[in-house]
């Protein structure tokens, strides 16, 4: 079977009409919950609460809401260093997410990976390396298990730009399309690799073509446009279950922020910059849920006052919690060296 | 029952009889079905069990890694096979971020329950490129075990060990061993634990460390030296990783004196830890100095005939070199 | 710029009409001695006058031929296992090629890589490893030292299907596409990667379509149709020498032998063989230039007697030559231990 | 005229003055140009040479060495830089199976003339993923150089002869020294060769061997052993391929022991082949085991603050292991 070409596409979604409330408002609040923590999470890194780094997603939010919304439990999310989110989108409690930042004892990895870097067992959430693209091989490696078992579970692997160069990119897709897995590429392109620009990195316009060079649909979709996003996503779901094979799903979207917090970003334009921050997905979102009523003031403000209570709490347990003792430096090498 | 097989043949028999007893068990890569591999270790597997459970995979050793690390989250039990240990360079970041990494950076939320099978070494004409050992890169990182059988009865008891061992697993089946390596093979169901070494011949008068394709030369030389009046134990280093230093040091506490042994380049080589270990911990039972015999520091065994015998350390070498430490 | 999309080029070549005869019988002699070499390094190998393995590239003559006919001294050649003749085509003297089978001392590497796995470095052909892939990761490298130096020479790298599923493939294409490299990407897409068959390779009918990735052109051709191999390369030699970048040349073609001279290849029909035995570049060639009565049957004769009384006495020179000494084991591992 | 710079100044300003120096030397990596590199040590050197000396590359450390080893081949110097040694992985097979073999299978028909810079080591809350060395894979493969300097001066001279040397060499910087390591550097042009170890504090009791963070500890340690009677001779080992065995034996010689201290793990790190040569070959020079002081047998540094500190090794450790094998 010949592959099919890839679309682009750059229509606007078709909006909220014929759309359940409880779906947008579903998706509203998360959208808002990943905003708030991810903003926390920063001020907490800046006030000295824990060291290393953080990657913020500001300004990413619709790309990781929109596809990963309503997965199941039994799906799977391969996440990489930007996609601390996805655990609190996938439904883990926040206090874990905070105590991962705080690398302390609660945390799912008892302190052992980098902020950030956070994987959640019980929910199929990878724990991530950093060596970027390394969640494409492992999530591939996943999606294949599946397959073999004859379940319809999938997995959603987040990366960026930057990562669509790699050789591990290249080995995973191509094996994930002769095989037909039901895997979902979603590519956050935010136009840089820390301070790499797209042109440097690509000879591409759209990164949905490389999935060209592996037989399946690339599609790219305005990755700041949750329900644009939200739909492509779905839709490849539903022919990754139906045994249809992956789909790369390039999201063209924008980090507000430094590649971390300890990066100034000086290799971008004033210009570039407040040109995304107009494109908010969060406000975009909210905007069109307030014109259409889905959303009162009223209730906006009592969804961001229990998130930010739930955040506070998160923390709260978090600093509260201990740090792993030296004693467990050497836990869990091998099996039998298990905790 | 036992009978006679080769080491391919009883790797062959690990693999067929692992797989019809556990169905989790499947195989994937380069070769392995439709032409059984280049060495035959997978022959008649795939008509046996079919395509679902021997995957010709595409030639990317990162992907077979990978899909090999991320089926056994899932519940599967993969035996990956990377053709030529030259090869496995591709997988380095597979193997060494994810593979030896995964339970430790989850603290233990997820593991990789995979056996890499290797073909490794120098097969006499092999060449730059089908001749590397590259055993120890692995050797240096926990999270790994590394396992290198030199008889048949190994071979296929610690393969079964490998397969069921919840960590990842990298075991190295050395090409000149294949056909060469024969012996009594049970039947039957049989583990041989990954870890301990072996005393392959008990002697008073110095120990041979060594492991893969120079055991049965070490065992040799162990032969011709006790002609000469020289008492060799020879003990084999089966488990790379993590090494069995008990045995190590029970001998070395015997004998007094160390004789390391093995193919690979010199420099860096998995002898380098022996000796470490050896000086460290058996120091005031030491009567000599700890000496080595290996391969060049070369960058590979090179083609021609004349060059690949340069390289080979052969028993002549062994028993030349023993001779001279057991008079030390 | 969005790139160019593939083109696949099916149609037959214009054939032999407005090329001048010189050009056609070059590639006539060249075509012949490759097969006589091969057949010849193939009969050697079987009587055990050298051992190790020999990779022949017969049936597959018209794609290295048609690609690399007319290459200056001063461009490259990045060969793989199957590319021993590439050394013939670029000019090294054929005592030069038989002396490698020997791993003679009288070899351009003295005896080093195994058989078929030949470098000459007069002509700027690189000695291969055996490492799939990795004449692309060195190939695109000279390439963009090439550009760098503002000169006009170009490199063509050859390789062969299962290569493009390599990590290696699509780090090197991806790099050459971003800096528009003077690169000519040949692929032998012979079917076959040892015994695992195209359609566990790639879900791809067309592995030129993986150029798509790189925003660089892909053409595919039939590699068996020297002419169309031929004009194809000439046209991306042509752009690259223009700084307009790479090209991926998919060359459709067949190796009528096993993998090796040890490989049964008993996981190929009959029938698929002999389908394309029929199709054989060499025989279809001839008849072209002797139906258009630009080769006489005189000719013939005497172009196969001289390759054949060269060829014998390279193995001539090659038998007599001596071997490396093996105190030279450990030279050339370092500058310092130049021999 | 010598300033005090810090190592990584010294870094920066040797790539600076070679690159003015000799035209065919270019710099390329990742985030190198733009930002001037993570830890800045290319910092300035896109403005003031442009893109085609500074290229930032794409994210493919394959790619990285591939188009250095390709480069060289018509006549550039490439300086490679592999943002942190964590993600040399991905380029192992470039590594390992071109570079440095490509003299050797060629017989010098082809050399790769490239200097590999590469940023390694624990840094204090780096974590698994930006704290690894693994250096001593690469002292394992013939045809590569690999060195590893802890001072500001040696970092410029050693980093100027590595992009002078006609074979591949892995610079590795220590990133908690970038900033800690601060010493004179003359302005001008000066090399240290490729190879000799350093004697960095005379002492005739012990030999401490050691290299990159663990150098100033170690001579911290002796300082503190001196205030109790012991004196210890500190090594450090700036190359660790080809490695300068005639300086470690002629300081073994001396003291007849032997304390080897390293950052990274230890089985199989590079502190097991110093103690293999000096157990080979200064035997008889020895009173006391060869005892290592390094990092434990764990994947990579974990992040939480306890499990980082508790992986340091520190002039505590190295002083009292010291004292005791003095006593030995
Ligand atoms: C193999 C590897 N190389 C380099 C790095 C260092 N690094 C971390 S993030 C990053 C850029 C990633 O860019 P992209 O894939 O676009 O993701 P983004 O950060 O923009 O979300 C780099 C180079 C790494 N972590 N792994
Ligand atoms: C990295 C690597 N993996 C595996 C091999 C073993 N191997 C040698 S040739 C080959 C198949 C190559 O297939 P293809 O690229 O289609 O070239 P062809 O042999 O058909 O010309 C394989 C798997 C190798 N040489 N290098
Ligand atoms: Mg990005
Ligand atoms: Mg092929």
């Amino acid at each position: 079977m010949p592959p099919k070409s890839s679309r682009a596409v750059t229509d606007k979604s078709p909006g909220t009409t014929a759309r359940s409330p409880e779906l947008l408002l579903g998706i509203y609040r998360l959208l808002l919950k990943c905003r708030i923590s991810d903003e926390k999470a920063r001020i907490l890194f800046r006030q000295g609460k824990y060291g290393g780094n953080f990657y913020s997603a500001v300004g990413q939010e619709a790309t990781n809401v929109g596809a990963a919304y309503g997965l199941r439990d039994d799906d799977w999310i391969a996440p990489s260093h930007r996609d601390w989110t996805s655990n609190i989108i996938k439904g883990a409690p926040l206090k874990f997410c905070f105590a991962q930042l705080f690398a302390k004892a609660t945390s799912p990895d008892r302190g052992r990976s980098s902020p950030a870097h956070m994987g959640y067992p019980p929910l199929n959430v990878i724990t991530p390396a950093s060596s970027i693209a390394g969640q494409l091989s492992v999530g591939t490696g996943v999606a294949f298990g599946l397959k073999k078992h004859g379940r319809d579970s999938v997995v959603v692997a987040f990366f960026g730009d930057g990562a669509t160069s790699t050789g591990t990119f290249h080995e995973a897709l191509n094996f994930a399309g002769v095989h037909k897995l039901p895997c979902l590429y979603v590519c956050a392109n935010n136009r840089w690799a820390e301070s790499v620009p797209l042109r440097l990195q690509t000879a591409l316009e759209n990164l949905s073509d490389r999935a060209k060079a592996y037989g399946f649909p690339g599609v790219t979709v305005d990755g700041n446009d949750v329900l644009a996003v939200h739909d492509a996503a779905q839709a490849a779901v539903t022919r990754a279950r139906a045994g249809e094979g992956p789909t790369l799903l390039e999201c063209k979207t924008y980090r507000w922020y430094g590649h971390s917090e300890i990066d100034p970003a000086k290799y971008r334009t004033k210009e570039e910059v407040e040109g995304w921050k107009k494109k908010c997905p969060l406000a975009a979102f909210e905007k069109q849920l307030l014109d259409k009523k889905i959303l009162t003031e009223a209730q906006k403000g009592q969804i961001a006052s229990e998130i930010t209570a739930e955040i506070n709490a998160a923390v709260e347990f978090a600093e509260e919690s201990p740090y792993p003792d030296a004693s467990e430096l050497a836990d869990h090498v091998w099996a039998e060296r298990g905790a | 029952m036992a009978r006679t097989l080769t080491l391919i043949e009883a790797v062959n028999e690990a693999l067929l009889q692992e797989m019809e007893r556990d169905e989790r068990v499947f195989l994937l890569g380069e070769d392995i079905g439709g032409s059984g591999g280049v060495f035959k270790a997978t022959a008649g597997l795939l008509d046996k069990f079919g395509q679902d459970r021997v995957l010709d995979t595409p030639l990317a050793e990162g992907a077979i890694i990978a899909v090999a690390i991320g089926s056994s989250l899932v519940g599967w039990r993969p035996v990956a096979e990377i053709q030529f240990a030259d090869f496995i360079t591709p997988a380095m970041d597979q193997i060494i971020q994810q593979a030896s990494k995964l339970r430790y950076r989850s603290a233990g939320g997820f593991s990789c329950h995979l056996t890499i099978r290797v073909c490794c070494g120098g097969g006499g004409g092999s060449g730059l490129y089908h001749s590397q050992e590259n055993a120890m890169w692995f050797a240096h990182e926990p999270g790994l075990k590394v396992v290198m059988p030199s008889t048949a009865y190994d071979a296929k008891g610690l393969l079964l060990s490998a397969i069921r061992d919840p960590d990842p697993v990298i075991f190295f089946e050395h090409k000149r061993l294949y056909r060469t390596a024969k012996g009594e093979v049970p039947e039957g169901d049989y583990t041989v634990p990954i870890g301990p070494a072996a005393v392959r011949r008990e002697g008073r008068d110095l120990t041979i460390l060594t492991y893969g394709s120079l055991t049965q030369p070490s065992i040799d030389a162990a032969g011709q030296l006790a002609q000469k009046g020289v008492e060799a134990e020879v003990v084999e280093i089966r488990t790379l990783a993590p090494i069995d230093k008990e045995t190590i040091l029970n001998s070395v506490r015997k004998t007094s004196k160390v004789l390391i042994v093995h193919e690979d380049k010199r420099t860096m080589g998995f002898g380098a830890e022996l000796a470490a270990i050896v000086s460290e911990e058996a120091f005031e039972d030491l009567d000599g100095p700890i000496v080595r015999v290996t391969g060049p520091d070369v960058p590979a065994i090179p083609f021609a005939p004349p060059l690949d015998k340069a390289w080979n350390v052969d028993t002549g070498a062994i028993v030349a070199t023993a001779e001279k430490l057991a008079a030390y």
